[in-house]
């Protein structure tokens, strides 16, 4: 018998600390997988920023600078204008990209920085226990605002891909769930090309993902994969919003 | 001739530096727009920033591919920086920062002050860090000094400050320029892709408590090191100096000029004039064994005042001259001043 | 024909791959491991498993590794 | 030796080059120099105005407490620099566009028309050149020469029409002052260090 | 029986803060989430902020409509705030921030810390300016001195902190709940819209250098009558004490426990605990009569130290036991470092 | 004979200190003659923010609260939830709500905060002396960029308001230039609208003036007027963008 | 029939008020104020002006008040 | 009096609960009383625990050092507190989970079947309160009904339910040390004030 899967290269040994059944863990294999396929560990620097996924730099192979909480994509915009040859992305959370870090995102992606951007929405801060995040749901409980979220006193959620895809200069842009292994399987080829945006294009390449935090949703995680499928894809539509590297291509 | 600001740039430049990053603020955007015009012309990279915020996390993220960076502001925008200067130290990354200090607090107003010298020394972001700061009082020595502070900053993987004001800042003055910098030293340490070599990886946020603590001893340690050999100062006339004056940066130069009329009057003065503000000269203030009385002139409400009392741990009495928020003292009133500590001092020592 | 292993010592119990896979070669056990986790286990007795690593790509924590 | 500058005027008049072409004609001439301007929202219109040293020490103070020479190109910049000026010193002011009002006792005045001559060299933004040239005349402290080379040195090689102007101008501030047979200045009496 | 951070939330309900705005960390998102609960109920506002800068001017923004207003962070969301504290400090604004703070520099971890002392007490932003800052050492002082510090941050108009660490914020300890305040002291300066009275301006930009030279005598006249009637410390055993320590927050705790277990064997110690940090208790070392030694016991690696020493003036010889990152002291370890600090006096008396 | 044109109430007799020709002048007296017919001066509420505007409390004559750079909208945020019932306003540059006061504009957008933000775009950096805002144009000189915006360096221009009408909660989005007199007097209605957006429909309402700041474009006030309708226009197309209280009510 | 009265304090000399004068009723004088700007005057020979307010609209000081 | 406790276990055990009921019933007794979770990223799984200090006097140190008693649910904990016990002082541990791999000179071992006992229960969750239904017995510096009073206060009204359980198998843990007649513990002695 063979072995067909098995951990990454690109992944050290060390055990993801993440609960159990939260799509870091998911999100963090994709990632090593396609650094693997596309051979860049040994030429890639990932940004570390400030959520669960602080201490990614335990779990990926490679190179890492872990900066202040939202500046991820300032801190990669640091490294790869002093670093044009090498590949640069940021893996952010959605309290990080879209909260604290609104101002840097909208701009690194207006310049039209050559980065990749891996985005983690689970609709709550996961870190800190539960709150309010950017992309939390209409209605959707979080300890800050435990009667759920009132639009009218909070605003309705934020779709930064369709935002930032509406930005003169980005690449690409996609959003896929971390809900199911066909789902998983797309999230891998979308992470791809936002990695190719950067390496064949030269551009600003983002993958949204949406995963879960069962811990937050206090939800066993088969039913918070559920929850994501039912109420967050509706309001955060799946697909690809812009791939212009393929426009320039075709 | 050259301006103060653009003094720091040139000297950058010669030390090294391709990458700035920052945001404009008066008074010291000459250096901004220095580093905008010159760093194109020699490969390197000028970035204006959304924010001072976004430019210190640029300046981490290039200081930690191993470049030589640079940032700069005036005090609202080094506020903001404090969370990543705080980063900086504890990723022991080196980064030159320059802040052309203003009238404060608040948005304040662009007139000259020395009023951020605690958030530079003691730490205006959050934990038990350090960073070189330099006081230039001169163009002259805002390149000398700049380029110190690249070379210090690099050899003990510590940010630096050039803390200065906008009447250095904006001062013309004739300079020699320094020898660029031939070689930069190898960052063995540096995140730049992990080709033939372990991963490298620069990080702020330790795996454990025991992490945590064994970096501030780390860093403690490196601290006690540069205590002990990077303390800088000039002293003027203090081997048989009664009285004398502390100060730093601009004050420097108009307590100078009292210094020279008052030993014209026969008056036996002297000055300490403190070129690194952290690690403060403290071994200075063990120089000076005639003193009888310590004026400090500064250009706040007085902050260096207290490295200069616990310098002297109550040896000597010491006075403060200064205020803040934009004020410049006269020479003719810090004469006066001086006047007046020597005449209470001679009262006391009567009275004794 | 499939077979897939697993890391006890990194298994959370979390059952996505029971959830995942197709051919119930995957049930939770009534073991825990060592930080108290319920772990999963792989019993195939109809021999359904065919290595289609269903359960590896959702498994969020890298216990699964797939032989076919 | 050692001169202590006040230069001030409008916005726009060329207040800040006008120092600095001195503060470059002391380093060129082999003196220390210093030049600072009073920075602020000048771009705002409203008034200019920079300090300059020239010593043949090194140079303490930058900063301009009491002057040995002011020079003025309006009304409001004489009322705040002119009663700074040091006994037995000098203010040099465009007579059309200021005037003392009150006695400045124990200070030479040198009224200029450099308004007039400006217009007459066909340069109407060259006043501040007209000055200098009559300062260095009056003061010959550094040379007009000096201040030649100051005037190519600070101003970029692609602007070589506005040099030759500025220095038309220069000419035209000595040659008035020369041919006026005005006495030299007496250095000023005062504070030395200050 | 409250948590500590819950007993903030609930003392400041009580002082009359009906605004609430700020971003979670920490280890103190208890008292946010306390807020968040509770200030619905009393038709106040909770807003989570998009950052900690959105959330300190939000704040500015509601204390300058003249509301009683309250935000929290941990050390690096502290360190973002800072251009803000200067900007209140400067408007002349009450607001009260609390800091439960962690082991840090940078990210840090979540660890208990002090090492924010300097920056709350010093200024960590720019300019000359102080806050109000207290040390609570139990669960009913979160209380106390929040509702103190309302009440003085109204009738001085100065910012304040409320300074604690983790295991003060997460401890839970029984209390007596303090009685709400009924009227909220009018604000005249209040910008809330001009009907009937003339304009009011909040602002942090003086119109002329002169102005902003004024403000900051202004704020250093009302900074000299807070020093001189608002110090507040605790003095355990200080009367006949010939050893001292001094320590604030929960190392106190841990101190006075060794206090009591060494005047069990009969050696003379006491205790000074700061309950402001600023200003600082100063004249609580001035009734120290006996005093032959004092140890400074903080978790960082000497920040108040500088103020003790400033204190003293070299009156008394001053140790320091600390570090900083996430490190607490043991009692016992306390214990052996006052010994070791009696044994080195006493030699050194023997000496002289 | 009768006085047809005069300083409006709400502004004091203080002089404007900006430069011969500056736009902020109009804008003030625009604001002014709006406050003063929708008779809000009593109950109105203004936020100064950083940049060459930051001083005009001394023209403004009713309340006023000046905040740190870029946090405008933050500040009116806490004032207006502090004091519903009254009108809160922004005055903000273009470097001050679009460069560093990214994060809090986009946040106080999707909130719908229920503020009225007069916003001039000038295309540069007015108050430190013409360095590049993310406004400025492609090929534009600035003091940072003295050979013109290269957007593959510093990205393109960012248009805000189009930016914020695609938030789902903001409700009166509108930008005119102060180019020539029917321009201002249409940029008058859309402040009013912007404010009534507020006061009548309790949403966000924003106005975009495109101005000039003669002095670092290094134009003649004239010929800087001009540069704004030839160049600027172009880039940023005047109009409404949004105006859900015209739709509610039809 | 219009007129317009120009505060000369208040004047910068910007020229705005009379390019947008279709009338040609405003022109720049020889005249500067005390902070050096040269200004604008109110010559209206032909009684042109009909109290428009367009030179006031387009005024970024203040200056002018139009009467009619 | 003065009772030092460390409470320790998995996540997801109710360590942190049965502290706090501890806590809590300490205050209802008239007692001083601290509670304190060594907060971290326990929400990860892991392990869990807490310190709770009672004593008749002001309570010093929230921070437990070496503890009269422990309550441990698992392996991990008993290894990292079980060593912290002091001298005369008394362990509990879920037998199932836990058994001491090395001497603990001088401490009085209480294994206590709380696994087997709460499957009896039908009440899976409730081993927490098994312990303290049974450290009440063994120490009975608290009665069960002060316990008992401790959860009705901390447990929000709406989750009667659970009061009810907790209380169910709070009584089920003091009957298992009576009826196993077990001797009462000695109060550990050890320095007071720590
Ligand atoms: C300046 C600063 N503010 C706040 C925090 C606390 N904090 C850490 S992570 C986080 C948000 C995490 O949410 P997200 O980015 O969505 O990541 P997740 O944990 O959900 O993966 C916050 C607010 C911090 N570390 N630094
Ligand atoms: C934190 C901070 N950073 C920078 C500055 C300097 N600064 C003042 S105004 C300004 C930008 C002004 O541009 P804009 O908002 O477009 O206003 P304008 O002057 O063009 O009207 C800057 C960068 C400051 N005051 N504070
Ligand atoms: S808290 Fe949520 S996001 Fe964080 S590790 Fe746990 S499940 Fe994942
Ligand atoms: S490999 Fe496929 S069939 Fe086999 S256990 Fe995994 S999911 Fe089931
Ligand atoms: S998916 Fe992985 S962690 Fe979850 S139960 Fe299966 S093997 Fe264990
Ligand atoms: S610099 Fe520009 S924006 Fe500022 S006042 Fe002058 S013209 Fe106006
Ligand atoms: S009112 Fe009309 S016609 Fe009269 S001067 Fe003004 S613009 Fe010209
Ligand atoms: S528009 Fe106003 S400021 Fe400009 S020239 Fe005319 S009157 Fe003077
Ligand atoms: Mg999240
Ligand atoms: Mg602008």
């Amino acid at each position: 018998m063979q072995l067909v899967f098995n951990k990454p290269e690109s992944l050290t040994v060390n055990p993801f600390t993440y609960c159990p059944g939260c799509s870091h863990g998911i999100a963090h294999r994709l990632v090593g997988e396609v650094i693997d396929e596309m051979q860049l560990r040994e030429k890639i620097v990932g940004v570390s920023t400030i959520g669960c996924s602080v201490r990614c730099w335990r779990n990926f192979d490679f190179d890492i600078v872990q900066g202040a909480h939202g500046r991820g994509m300032a801190v990669a915009t640091g490294l790869k204008r002093a670093l044009p040859d090498q590949v640069i992305f940021t893996y952010q959370g959605d309290g990080d990209l879209a909260a604290i870090g609104m101002g840097e995102t909208i701009h690194a992606a207006v310049r039209g920085e050559a980065i990749t951007v891996v985005f983690i929405n689970n609709a709550v801060f996961g870190a800190t226990g539960g709150q309010l995040a950017p992309t939390t749901l209409p209605g959707q409980w979080t300890s800050t605002y435990p009667k759920g979220r009132d639009v009218s006193w909070t605003g309705s959620p934020i779709n930064m891909s369709e935002i930032l895809a509406g930005l003169p200069a980005t690449t690409y842009i996609a959003r896929e769930a971390l809900t199911t292994p066909k789902n998983v399987l797309r999230a891998k080829k979308y992470m791809r090309k936002a990695f190719e945006a950067q390496t064949l294009h030269g551009g600003f390449g983002l993958v949204e993902l949406l995963g879960s935090c069962p811990v937050n949703l206090k939800l066993k995680p088969v039913e918070a994969l559920n929850w994501v499928e039912k109420n967050m894809i509706p309001q955060y539509p799946l697909g690809e919003f812009k791939d212009t590297g393929k426009e320039a291509a075709s | 001739m050259m301006k103060g600001n653009e003094a720091i740039g040139e000297a950058a430049i010669r030390a090294g530096c391709r990458f700035y990053f920052g945001y404009p603020i008066t008074p010291q955007n000459e250096l901004l727009e220095y580093m905008a015009r010159k760093l194109p012309e020699v490969g390197g990279c000028f970035l204006q920033s959304e924010s001072e915020l976004a430019g210190a996390s640029m300046l981490y993220g290039a200081a930690a591919a191993g470049k030589r960076v640079m940032t700069s502001s005036s005090s609202p925008g080094i506020s903001l920086m404090q969370e990543t200067v705080s980063y900086l130290a504890s990723a022991e990354l080196p980064a030159v920062i320059v802040n052309i200090s203003r009238g404060s607090p608040g948005l304040g107003r662009i007139t000259p002050a020395q009023s951020d010298y605690n958030q530079a020394t003691k730490g205006g972001g959050h934990g038990d860090y350090n960073i070189l700061v330099f006081a230039p009082a001169s163009v002259q020595e805002m390149m000398d000094l700049t380029m110190l502070a690249y070379e210090l900053s690099d050899q003990y993987r510590i940010p630096a400050m050039i803390l200065g004001d906008g009447i250095v800042g904006q001062m013309m003055e004739s300079v020699v320029l320094p020898e660029p910098v031939e070689t930069i030293p190898e960052k063995s340490w540096a995140a730049c892709g992990c080709q033939g070599r372990e991963r490298n990886l620069v990080i702020s946020a330790p795996f454990t408590d025991e992490d945590l603590i064994d970096l501030n001893r780390r860093l403690q340690e490196k601290y006690r090191v540069i205590i002990e050999r990077e303390q800088r100062a000039e002293m003027i006339h203090t081997e048989d100096a009664e009285f004398i004056f502390v100060a730093f940066g601009i004050v420097s130069r108009l307590a100078h000029s009292v210094v020279d009329s008052l030993r014209e009057k026969g008056c036996k003065v002297g000055m300490i004039r403190p070129q690194t503000l952290w690690p403060f000269p403290d071994d200075a203030f063990n120089r000076i064994p005639r003193a009888k009385g310590v004026l400090v002139v500064e250009m706040n409400e007085g902050q260096m005042l207290i490295d200069v009392r616990l310098a002297l741990n109550g040896r000597v009495p010491v006075r403060h001259y200064g205020r803040g928020g934009g004020w410049v003292p006269s020479p003719d009133s810090i004469e006066a001043e001086m006047l007046k500590l020597m005449e209470e001092v001679e009262k006391n020592a009567v009275s004794l | 024909m499939g077979m897939v292993k697993i890391d006890q010592s990194l298994c959370k119990g979390c059952m996505l791959c029971v959830e995942n896979c197709s051919r119930g070669s995957l049930q939770m056990s009534d073991q825990y491991n060592d930080k108290g986790y319920l772990l999963v286990e792989f019993s195939d007795p109809e021999a359904g498993c065919n290595g289609c690593t269903m359960c590896a790509v959702m498994c969020p924590d890298l216990a699964l590794s797939v032989y076919k | 030796m050692i001169r202590n500058y006040n230069i001030a005027g409008f916005g726009g008049q060329g207040i800040l080059y006008l120092g600095q072409c001195l503060a470059f004609a002391g380093m060129l001439s082999g003196k220390h120099s210093t030049w600072i301007p009073s920075y602020g929202p000048e771009m705002r219109g409203g008034t200019a105005n920079c300090m300059v040293v020239i010593s043949s020490d090194l140079i303490r103070s930058p900063l301009v407490y009491s002057s040995d020479v002011a020079i003025i190109l309006n009304q409001p910049s004489l009322e705040k620099y002119g009663p700074g000026v040091k006994t037995g010193g000098a203010l040099l002011y465009v007579s059309e566009l200021a005037c003392p009002k009150n006695p400045l006792n124990g200070v030479n005045l040198w009224p200029i028309p450099a308004k007039a001559m400006a217009e007459e060299l066909k340069l109407p933004m060259s006043m501040n050149m007209i000055m200098l040239g009559a300062l260095l005349t009056i003061d010959p402290i550094l040379s007009v020469n000096e201040a030649e080379e100051a005037i190519k040195e600070i101003t970029p090689a692609h602007r070589s029409q506005l040099i030759e102007m500025n220095i038309r101008a220069l000419q035209a501030g000595r040659e008035y002052i020369e041919k006026e047979n005005l006495a030299a200045l007496q250095p000023a009496r005062g504070r030395g260090g200050g």
